[in-house]
């Protein structure tokens, strides 16, 4: 726990001394979401992103496998219609419910993949923040246990 | 007669079966993992590996400070375009059948003077093996989309070969298993897992044909000694000696059964 | 020393594909090791985009981002373009790499 | 659907000739001989590492007989078979408490289980039974492998006789008393799995409560 802490401490020091060497923007830092990141249910993450309670919407799209072959590697994608500034990726069922999040300055297209892990069956959770208002897809990702196991 | 008739009931009533057992569940499941594969294909981490082998190759290494950038595999002193598509091969001055791993070693004992023990002995993934993995990773990339093409001509291939093909059906350890347990027959999974038929060339070609690998269940990229090392600790057989005999007769078997197919290296695998 | 990037970029349309391939870890803390003890989390936390010295991606990670991680975004721009890619991890280890669209 | 079904036809012609292949014996009348340039590589080209002997290797009857698969489908190799079958089947031992039928549930992660007896276990691993890795058994666990049949309502569509009971029980502990090359593990003449945990297995198979029989 303390460790952890520490460890905090640590990262606000990094991300202070790269903001001020320019390497990483100063709003990122500023950014960089711990209690998000912490949260343990989709609810703690949906308060830290500021999102109360996001509305489902057929505009954003959660482009991912039914089943995947490895919870090690679950690819994961967002696209969306609407005009996105952020987006989310949360899995329901992880030790920490918020997976990644992504800041879409304009001029950036509302579209992102990435890899995630996912320790077991779950509903993963895209949001999408547009004009200040969140929306979201869900879709449930089976994983499956493969190989010969030994 | 009576023994195989009973034996060739049996078969074929498992075969009905197997055949009607299969719901249309598993299908929709082995479809929805080709579907997950396809995601994953853009983006293999081998690269990574294959970035920095690239500069391994080029940078001067060992007690006799040398690159690799001589290294015959094969196709002649720095060739590197094609190479892993003729190996295994027999080379005169080692008169010995090799394999891409086997070569790079003997490479690296005579231009670098790098001692092969030390690399034999090191853990997967670490110290000299790490470096290997990532030389490896180069050299497939670079027989990426070309045919196989191993040659048995030479009397020590062709030995080699059937050496290969004794290995691969010979059963031992308390599990019973030999390589053809898992891949001797066509349309077999292990959970979900397909399981190359090779002793086909299409299931050869499939095996061959994508390994070395970078496999996602563990996060490494997997040469094919690595990849023959943990199918045998799963055989529940002892350990092979990186870079032995049975190692390069089994990839002489399966790379000879995959002639004509096409090299997909560094393929993304579980 | 980090590993570095593998950073592609070609534009089509004045669209710019980027995807990024990262060599980290990614210790997610859930992990432990052979006698049992918990491999503590050490993972990518952050990851800046510019382009012409212009943001045009930001990313935060949480430990669940897989192995090896992998990005692909996409943002109106040009042939030429001059990339340049940050990461931080949660060790304070980081590694810039540049790169030109195509 | 299509797809399916042509998949399926496509997979029974496969059996089939693979079955048919069995029928028409190879003109072989022995099997291979050993050959001291193969056995000098295999002993050159292991090393024993952790639980893992140099033992393992050396292969007892049933595995000589079938490291010829060409000898073993022929016409001789039946006869052989046979013998193999007998030695096995004299090696099994019923349950020394007459039980048959244990805990489905304990069955259900014995079945679930590919560990153990590899070089990164210890002789304290569990080794798992590795069904699901061949077998369809509870249809809720999808990932299941095809090298063996479904078991799915093993017991609803066999009954719960005591004949049934023999035979599954045998089947588990020694599957080459049947089937001399059969691709199933010895459970019980290697102590892969102790009577409890075979016990356990057979409730997953054969106890009506079990969700294989529902």
């Amino acid at each position: 726990m303390n460790q952890q802490r520490r460890a905090l401490i640590k990262y606000s020091a990094v991300f202070g001394l790269m903001a001020s060497a320019g390497l990483i923007s100063v709003a990122q830092a500023e950014e960089w979401n711990k209690a998000a990141f912490e949260g343990k249910s989709l609810d703690d993450v949906f308060k830290s992103l500021g999102a109360s309670s996001p509305d489902k919407s057929s505009a954003v799209t959660l482009n991912a496998p039914d089943i995947a072959e490895n919870g090690a590697v679950v690819p994961v994608g967002i696209s969306t219609t609407l005009k996105a500034e952020q987006m989310a990726i949360l899995v329901e069922k992880n030790p920490s419910t918020l997976a990644a999040q992504f800041f879409l300055p304009a001029g950036t297209e509302p579209f992102v993949t990435t890899r995630i892990k996912m320790g077991q069956t779950s509903n993963v959770y895209a949001l999408v923040k547009a004009d200040g208002k969140w929306s979201m897809a869900v879709k449930e990702i089976k994983v499956t246990l493969g190989g010969c196991g030994g | 007669m009576a023994p195989v008739s009973a034996l060739l009931k049996r078969c074929l009533m498992s075969s009905l079966l197997i055949a009607f057992g299969q719901s249309a569940f598993a299908q929709t499941a082995a479809d929805d993992i080709a579907k997950y594969r396809e995601m994953i294909a853009d983006g293999n981490p081998s690269e990574l590996y294959e970035m920095s082998g690239e500069e391994l190759w080029k940078k001067p290494a060992g007690p006799k400070n040398a690159t690799l950038e001589k290294c015959d595999l094969g196709l002649g002193p720095g060739v590197v375009d094609g190479a892993a598509a003729v190996l295994p091969k027999y080379f005169k001055d080692t008169n010995r059948v090799q394999d891409l791993e086997s070569r790079l070693m003997t490479c690296m004992d005579k231009l670098q003077g790098i001692p092969s023990q030390g690399i034999i002995d090191a853990k997967f993934g670490a110290g000299p093996k790490k470096d290997m993995d990532a030389i490896v990773a180069y050299i497939v990339t670079h027989s990426k989309g070309k045919k196989i093409n191993v040659s048995t001509a030479h009397p020590k291939e062709k030995e080699m070969y059937a050496m290969g093909k004794r290995a691969f059906f010979f059963q031992g350890g308390p599990f019973d298993f030999s390589c053809a347990s898992c891949h001797g027959a066509s349309g077999k999974r292990i959970r979900l897992q397909d399981l190359p038929n090779i002793t086909t060339q299409e299931g050869a070609a499939l095996g061959w044909g994508y390994w070395p690998a970078y496999r996602v269940s563990s996060g490494q990229f997997w040469t094919m000694q690595q990849r023959l090392n943990d199918c045998f600790r799963q055989q529940r057989f002892p350990f092979p000696i990186y870079g032995s005999d049975v190692t390069i007769a089994l990839s002489m078997y399966m790379a000879k059964n995959a002639n004509g197919g096409m090299i997909q290296t560094p393929g993304l695998k579980r | 020393m980090s590993d570095p990037m593998r950073v592609r970029a070609t534009e089509k349309d004045g669209i710019v594909d980027v995807k990024i391939l990262m060599k980290h870890d990614m210790e997610s803390g859930q992990r432990k090791d052979a006698s049992g003890k918990v491999i503590p989390a050490w993972f990518i936390s952050a990851l800046n985009v510019k382009a012409q010295g212009k943001d045009v991606f930001n990313a935060q990670f949480g430990p669940a981002v897989s192995k090896d991680p992998f990005l692909n975004f996409k943002y109106k721009g040009a042939k030429g373009d001059k990339l340049v890619v940050n990461w931080v991890d949660t060790k304070g280890d980081k590694r810039t790499d540049e790169a030109t669209v195509s | 659907m299509k797809t399916l079904m042509m998949t399926s036809t496509k997979h029974l012609f496969l059996v089939f000739l693979g079955c048919g292949a069995l029928a028409i014996s190879a003109n072989v009348s022995a099997q291979q001989k050993a050959d001291p340039q193969f056995e000098k590589m295999m002993k050159n080209s292991f090393r024993a590492e952790g639980i893992a002997g140099l033992d393992r290797i050396d292969q007892d009857a049933t595995q000589k007989f079938c490291s010829d698969p060409i000898f073993a489908s022929s016409k001789a190799g039946a006869a052989k078979a046979i013998e193999i079958q007998k030695i096995n089947m004299a090696t099994i031992k019923q349950p020394t408490d007459g039980k048959y039928v244990g805990d489905w549930k304990s069955g259900e992660a014995i079945a679930q289980s590919g560990r153990g007896a590899t070089w990164t276990d210890t002789a304290t691993t569990p080794i798992g039974g590795g069904c699901y890795n061949c077998h369809e058994i509870d249809k809720k666990e999808i990932s299941y492998g095809n090298i063996g049949p479904s078991l799915w309502n093993y017991g609803k569509n066999r009954g719960y006789s005591q004949e049934v009971m023999t035979y599954t029980w045998n089947r588990i502990n020694n599957s080459k008393a049947y089937n001399a090359c059969s691709n199933m593990p010895r459970f019980a003449h290697f102590k892969l799995l102790n009577e409890k945990q075979i016990q356990d297995l057979m409730a997953l198979l054969l106890d009506p409560q079990s969700p294989v029989n529902q």
